[in-house]
């Protein structure tokens, strides 16, 4: 089908789909996506749930949606403000004002107006007559009779048919971005395998969609995005928490070790273990266990045993696990504990995202108790970091915290598919069987490991416990000298890792007036902004830290040379506070939104400007 | 499981190659001593090479245990011995895993990684060291103290009753539980031969005693003079007589226990309840369990011992059976998974 | 204890008097709404003001109950609810403590604060709200979830059996328990005032329905068919006697209970087993509890009620003494106790 | 009994008794304190325990410690190197060279010298004869065969007649100090009333050290150590632990309040909770919990109920509370969490003193999670800073973190007995029964503090919970601008305590060249040397901080105008990178001690030496 208004091209597009709980607007958000990458765009997506699991109904807090970023350039976040709104009722307008600017193109079903819906949704009269929406492109398609209209002849009921009312809405958007509508068969074809009626279904509805935009003219133009400049390869979407689940598979396989998970769910962790329960075809082992505490207690004896061992949580979670963790900072085991930080302190914000287990991943453990910690930046990078967190857990016998944040986990990103064979290999320091010189505490003199002695292999018999021991021996020791050895040798080992891992990159001029420090979920929104910033000549620079303890070595060159850093987080000043504390020789400026959303673009080039001035 | 070698090796151990080099520093004339002798004695009856046994224990005088056994060990913190130990066997279910721990240790901070182990039937031995009190810290009264004591930290005596562990554990869903005393070495090295040949979660409670905060705490039971009387041993399929003459026993009356004289008021041997420890309903093993002296004797031996499956044993059937009928065998396979689109 | 007022003043409430301003925010069909109405129905029953009553619950579907019942409230953090619940009863013995829990907040983060809760005997009421899943965090199971049950963490499903909450109570050594269906309303009514009317920790299990992630799974217990063969209700002093035609009973037979027909092999009503709440002995509770479909009926009902001190009577009773007997009667008489010195 | 050796004056002196654990040295060290009491002295004390219940008899994991420190100055400290070391047996000798310095008296009981006596404690050979302790003034005095021949007339056996060995150290030390030894009666009177025997057999053995030290002159000199100059009133010696328990119950009098405290034993805090339970006639609620959780949780759930809550433990428990502890500050009640820190990390040295849990006290909860966090100076001080902690927790409606440690918990010093009337007043901000205008979460204007509304007060009826809330009305809410509200408030809320605690004090020259930082247990040690500095003429000052979130408000005051900063604490540099942090206009050094032992004088006096050269 080609489409007959006047095509614009445009960079990038935010779209928004929202309705009800009941109105599927997740897999219409999904199918959005997924014709998204047949053309080629890059792309990332974030679902916007409902708190509750069944939400009155019509109401604001019912309105669950669905948000596609999509671009002809590199996508970096999952977009701010809308382009475009699909609005299947008046509570999804209402909920979603906040993400609208100037000119947003507002799809909404005419036919969900009526006074119960508008009282519902909290409105005193209709917004689409009052100048409520008067900054907006409203366009008031008839959705849901529409819809009615085209499966008429299918013999249903009425609450089948209007099962369909999404696909309607999708045959516009699908029009208004110049997509074919066949590229959608696909995905109908795997979805609804053996159900030919329904394919059948949803194909009608959205070409009636796509029909309707088209011969009734509703929008003065439609807009074409550009395929973007991709690398060559295979791609796939993933949401961070599947590639961080798959990041750790990934680098079980390489090192040869079997992975272990021992987790409790807690939102909005829970699908990262919800993933691995799946493979057991790969012979993942993953352990629901009764409490936080037995999870990183089962995954911490499955390190002992020779597991890639895993635990994953939210911060409530992670609090939890602090005694253990010290045990494995003690027992100088590997284990990766994932973090997905949700909003805090204490239940705080469940389904809301948030940056501020920063120092608790740092230092909540009793005694001087360090680790690595790392924080993933995107969802598709949800991956990497996973398998870094690995990597350095295996190599240098600790306990690592990988960082993510709800809105990565649940986000979406594409990813190119990497071959596991083309990652950094991964060579735990495994004890060999009847070496006559192990010695449980004895130390690789670089990396200051210790060696993985598997119980099961011959010759290596030995015990540890969470007392401190004497270095090499491992033997229980009262001794003052050794425990303030033994005490730096910790530090020194986590700091040592600096010298495996990537120098602290900078992107912009080394020496711009104004460097921009970000780290975890922030990254894309700062880069947008720093890459337009640049664009327009601003003496701008940006430093995403994805490696926070140890900090990289070059980090004092980085922040060096610039008349103002500014410290850029979703949480109180956390990461400013780290590095007053390692970086002293440096001025801060901080800048902290904490709403449990994240910072939109315009906020954080005010600021920038601001600082500049 | 565990009588197999992995490599069929013929293994021939004895008491010395399980003998650690480090210094046993319990005090003088404390029950864990007969303890790890006896654990010592059974160890080469496994039949398992030293590298495939692991201990594993949490923070306690009886925590210090893997400290003595020439295995591996982890003497891990407070409370957690059960689900460290869940992890190690998960891990590797080659390996003969053995949990040691305290009173406290397994029914105060540790009781809810214990209900979970045993409900879920993991293939472990666990010896629960019961002085009734907690050793190390110096003598504070446990989950397992009698109503009354006194102790450090109950001055006027506690106002609590204590957990009966057979009962916990029957409460729980266990399937193999038994009683044994620490000082008694022969049955209670016949005892863990029995946890030892029970696939899953074995609990052995051991009344042990603790000589410098809860001395002679079990003497009403464990005592010379009493403890014909104060004991009954739980063999399976025979009557559960009892008493210096062997003329007490007990019998089922309606919902109920009793102790009768056989010889006396025309009860004779046949009216004696006859012990059934595969008796899949709980009902009766909790009876057993709750005696306690003055009323009775104490259940001494394995009271529980039912067939069920074990919690790794199905994980590595899950495993072998999604394995086998999957297509995808690698994670680049997963990758490559599902919908995906190139760019070329 | 609970239904004498503080100040002896007349309390005459209703219903209305503890419904809260807050929107319930359970899905539509959830068994949650008929409980909430239970204990709307309940609480201007217990003869207290409403000041003198406290929900604390942790966190669950379940555990947003607090927030509706127009009492003070406590809804804390996942699993603690009996331990804040214990302190609230000791800080202040005069109130009515009622914690709602779900089976997960209540069985896996909290399994140790509730066999301990239980164990104490402290004087609070707790409604275990049974779906047999997580429901809030989106239907993972449970360790009330039956073996087989696919879940969102379990594809394949679980390969664990359940904890039998009343089982688990009675092992801890609880001294009521009963067990209700969410939608049986007066039934639950009634047992929540017998609840109310024990010194000492309650738990009732109460079996609700979640619409959303275990819809059904009481179904083979609750269902309209069956519901009357596969519920034997458990009234104290009454034979146990079940089914559409009332033809059906309990007999315990040697250790075991069996379902008999009343009139076939020449049974008679006399051989049913009347039930005794009051028993002490833990094992005929065991089995009443235990029973589960499609073999027996679910016991329904109050199935254990025995009297003992509670903890915080113990508490109080131990303060009094001591206060009574001691000479010093202020920080100050203490701080000046024992061995002291002049400078001059 | 008069003495009949040459009288020298001195200004302090560290004694230590040393023996088998059965050789009875806590009591010998108690004894000898108390007449350190009646003669005027300034002291404080210090046991030091096998780590072991029952260590092997005659080894040196089996001695036992105990050292006092008494001066006629200000006693700071329970003392370093010791100036006299009582020796029961030569496995106390070794146990303890690392206390001794050149010229130190060591009286020492030759009878328990024996070939077997001598492997048990790993000599190869007689130490008293070779030169291994050529440095010191060795006594040896037949302490065994001497008391039994005192005894002898007593009918007693052996055994029984060797539990007196210790008293007639005793005696001799009496004589060594010019103590009368009457002085000792009043604690053999009440310790064995009703045991005339053992009183009298006490007496003798005393008696015949002190008549052995005078007949055999075996001290060219004794010493006399003047009356301290201390302030008028009645005194008692305290141990740490006592002290904080008590200093609870005075602010829980005080406020009307009743005290619960739910607390689960580990060393070294345990004293604490059996300190408490022993006080039912007082009406504390002492309630020993099944673990950490429900130790912090009932005092939680106690705190909402109206009582002072408390809980204590040590760094492993602590980690376990770290969630509730998020809870606490979000409901904000007011409760008392008391850290005896010992060695970490994990279970680590559980018997040696360390300062180590600063960072997790400071930042260890999940989400933006701040508290009060104050630490304690000296044993005694221990009752005072406990006091403040109850009543800033209760005036400002939030946790507080104090942090003692367990040397300061286990060792003793005297104490001015306070009248309770005299402290400050406490008045919680307790909301009035049918308050028209109470809301949860309305807050005081100065203190920010929200109202504690006690359960069974008419029209107070609300509910509480961990998840974010209104400001307010305390409805949940996801409202994003609310967050960040509320966000800010609490940080804001401990940050405003500044106003209620006095200023940071210096001691010296606030332009000092050097200014000495410490926090917690080192203050004794660090201000001798400060002193002794001073007195020399140095430029040196010392800041040491009991307030440490939030700081006092003339910190960066007192930090100002030094050439150097020099943090010193027993960890590996926790306060001064919190300094840092909080404090980042200056540059610190620091000087970190790992080892389970406190700093000793001297390598302080080197360190500050080398600073200001
Ligand atoms: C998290 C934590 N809490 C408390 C302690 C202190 N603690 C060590 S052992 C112990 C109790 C030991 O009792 P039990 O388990 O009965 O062992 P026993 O010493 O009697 O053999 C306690 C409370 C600790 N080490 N860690
Ligand atoms: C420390 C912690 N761990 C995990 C969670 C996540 N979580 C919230 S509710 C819940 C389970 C709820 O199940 P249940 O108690 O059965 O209540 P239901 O929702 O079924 O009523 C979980 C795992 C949490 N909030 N806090
Ligand atoms: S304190 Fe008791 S349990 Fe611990 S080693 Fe000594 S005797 Fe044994
Ligand atoms: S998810 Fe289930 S338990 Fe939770 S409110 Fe909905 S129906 Fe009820
Ligand atoms: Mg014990
Ligand atoms: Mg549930």
């Amino acid at each position: 089908m080609a489409n007959r208004s006047k095509v614009v091209e445009l960079e990038h597009v935010v779209i928004r789909f929202a309705g009800d709980s009941g109105d599927g607007m997740q897999l219409t958000g999904n199918l959005f996506s997924d014709s998204t990458a047949l053309a080629g765009n890059d792309f990332a997506t974030f679902p916007d749930y409902p708190g509750e699991i069944r939400p009155p109904q019509g109401t604001v807090s019912g309105v669950s949606g669905f948000q596609v970023h999509f671009g002809h350039k590199p996508v970096h976040t999952t977009g701010d403000l809308c382009d475009v709104l699909v609005a299947m009722n008046p509570a999804s307008i209402k909920a979603n004002m906040r993400w609208l600017k100037p000119g947003t193109t507002i799809i909404f079903d005419v036919d969900s107006m009526n006074d119960k819906a508008l009282e519902k949704a909290g409105y005193t009269a209709d917004p689409t007559q009052d100048d409520t929406l008067s900054q907006y492109k409203v366009v008031k398609a008839p959705i849901t009779s529409m819809t009615l209209e085209a499966l008429k002849d299918f013999g249903w009921d009425r609450k089948a048919m209007l099962k369909s009312k999404n696909m309607f809405a999708l045959g516009i958007v699908m029009y208004l971005f110049n997509r074919d509508i066949t590229m959608l068969n696909g995905y109908f074809n795997t979805k609804f395998k053996n159900k030919p009626e329904i394919i059948k279904a949803n194909q009608t509805v959205v070409a009636a969609g796509y029909s309707y935009a088209d011969t009734m003219e509703i929008f003065a133009n439609t807009y074409r995005i550009e395929p973007a400049n991709l690398a060559k390869g295979k791609y796939r979407d993933i949401t961070g928490n599947v590639a961080t689940a798959w990041g750790l598979m990934a680098a079980a396989e390489r090192s040869g070790r079997q992975i272990f998970c021992g987790s409790y769910p807690i939102t909005p962790a829970t699908d990262i273990l919800a993933e691995l329960v799946k493979y057991k075809n790969l012979k993942v082992k993953a352990f629901q266990a009764e409490d936080e505490i037995a999870g990183i207690c089962s995954s911490l004896g499955a390190s002992f045993a020779g597991c890639l061992a895993v635990t994953t949580t939210s911060g409530p979670g992670l609090s939890l696990k602090s005694e253990a963790l010290g045990l494995a900072v003690m027992t100088e085991l590997p284990l990766v504990v994932v973090d997905v930080q949700r909003g805090g302190p204490s239940t705080g914000l469940p389904t809301k995202s948030e940056q501020s287990d920063l120092m608790q991943a740092i230092y909540g453990r009793n005694g001087d108790a360090p680790l690595i910690v790392l924080a993933a930046r995107s969802s598709a990078d949800c991956f990497y970091s996973a398998y870094e967190a690995a990597k350095l857990a295996m190599e240098h016998m600790t306990p690592v915290i990988l960082l993510t944040e709800g809105a990565l986990g649940n986000g979406s990103e594409i990813l190119r598919i990497p071959r596991v064979a083309d990652l950094p290999a991964i060579v735990p320091p495994i004890a060999k069987a009847n070496d006559p010189d192990y010695q449980p505490y004895k130390r690789d003199e670089e990396t200051l490991a210790r060696q993985w002695a598997l119980p099961g292999t011959e010759g290596l018999r030995h015990r540890i416990s969470g007392l401190e021991k004497a270095n090499g021996s491992g033997n229980l020791s009262l001794d003052p000298k050794n425990h303030q050895l033994m005490t730096e040798l910790r530090e020194e080992k986590v700091q040592r890792v600096a010298n495996y891992i990537p120098e602290q990159e900078i992107v912009g001029d080394p020496n711009a007036d104004l460097l921009v420090v970000s780290w975890g979920g922030t990254y894309g929104v700062v880069l947008s902004v720093v890459e337009k910033m640049l664009e327009e000549g601003k003496s701008v620079a940006h430093a995403h830290f994805r490696h926070i303890m140890p900090l990289p070595k070059n980090t004092a060159k980085v922040l060096s040379g610039h008349k103002k850093i500014l410290v850029c987080e979703n949480n109180n000043g956390q990461f400013v506070n780290y590095l007053r504390e390692k970086m002293p020789d440096f001025k801060y400026e901080q800048y902290n939104k904490i709403q449990g959303l994240p910072f939109l673009t315009a906020e954080l080039e005010n600021k920038f400007n601001d600082l500049l001035k | 499981m565990e009588n197999t070698n992995l490599n069929n090796q013929v293994v021939n151990l004895t008491k010395e190659d399980f003998v650690c080099d480090q210094i046993v520093k319990w005090c003088p004339g404390c029950g864990d001593h007969a303890i790890l002798k006896v654990l010592q004695d059974v160890f080469p009856q496994l039949g398992r090479r030293k590298e495939d046994i692991c201990v594993v224990s949490g923070i306690g005088c009886s925590s210090r245990f893997p400290h003595y056994m020439n295995t591996y060990g982890f003497h891990s913190i407070h409370g957690r011995a059960c689900a460290i130990a869940t992890g190690v066997k998960l891990a590797n279910p080659n390996l003969s895993v053995w949990v040691v721990s305290g009173d406290g240790d397994c029914t105060a901070i540790g009781g809810n990684h214990f209900i979970h182990a045993v409900r879920r039937n993991m293939d472990m031995n666990l010896l629960l060291f019961n002085n009734r009190i907690y050793g190390m810290t110096k003598g504070q009264f446990s989950p397992c103290t009698f109503r009354g004591t006194v102790t450090k930290t109950s001055p006027q005596g506690t106002y609590e009753d204590p957990f009966n562990v057979g009962e916990l554990v029957i409460g729980a869903g266990g399937k193999f539980f038994a009683r044994g005393v620490d000082v008694n070495t022969k049955e209670l090295t016949d005892i863990c031969l029995r946890a030892k040949n029970h696939d899953g979660m074995s609990v052995i409670e051991v009344l042990q005693n603790c000589m410098i905060f809860s001395n002679g705490v079990h003497e009403n039971i464990t005592g010379k003079d009493v403890r014909d009387d104060m004991q009954v041993k739980c063999e399976h399929g025979k009557p559960l007589i009892f008493g210096k003459e062997r003329n007490k026993g007990l019998r089922l009356n309606g919902t109920t226990l009793e102790v009768v004289t056989i010889g006396e008021n025309g009860i004779t041997e046949k009216d004696i309840l006859v012990h059934d420890e595969k008796e899949e309903n709980t009902g009766i093993h909790m009876m057993l369990a709750h005696m306690m002296p003055p009323a009775f004797p104490v259940a001494i031996g394995v009271i529980r011992n039912v067939d069920a499956p074990t919690y790794d044993d199905c994980l590595t059937d899950v495993i072998e059976r999604e394995s086998a009928k999957s297509n995808i065998k690698t994670v680049d396979d997963l990758l490559n998974s599902g919908t995906t689109w190139d760019i070329k």
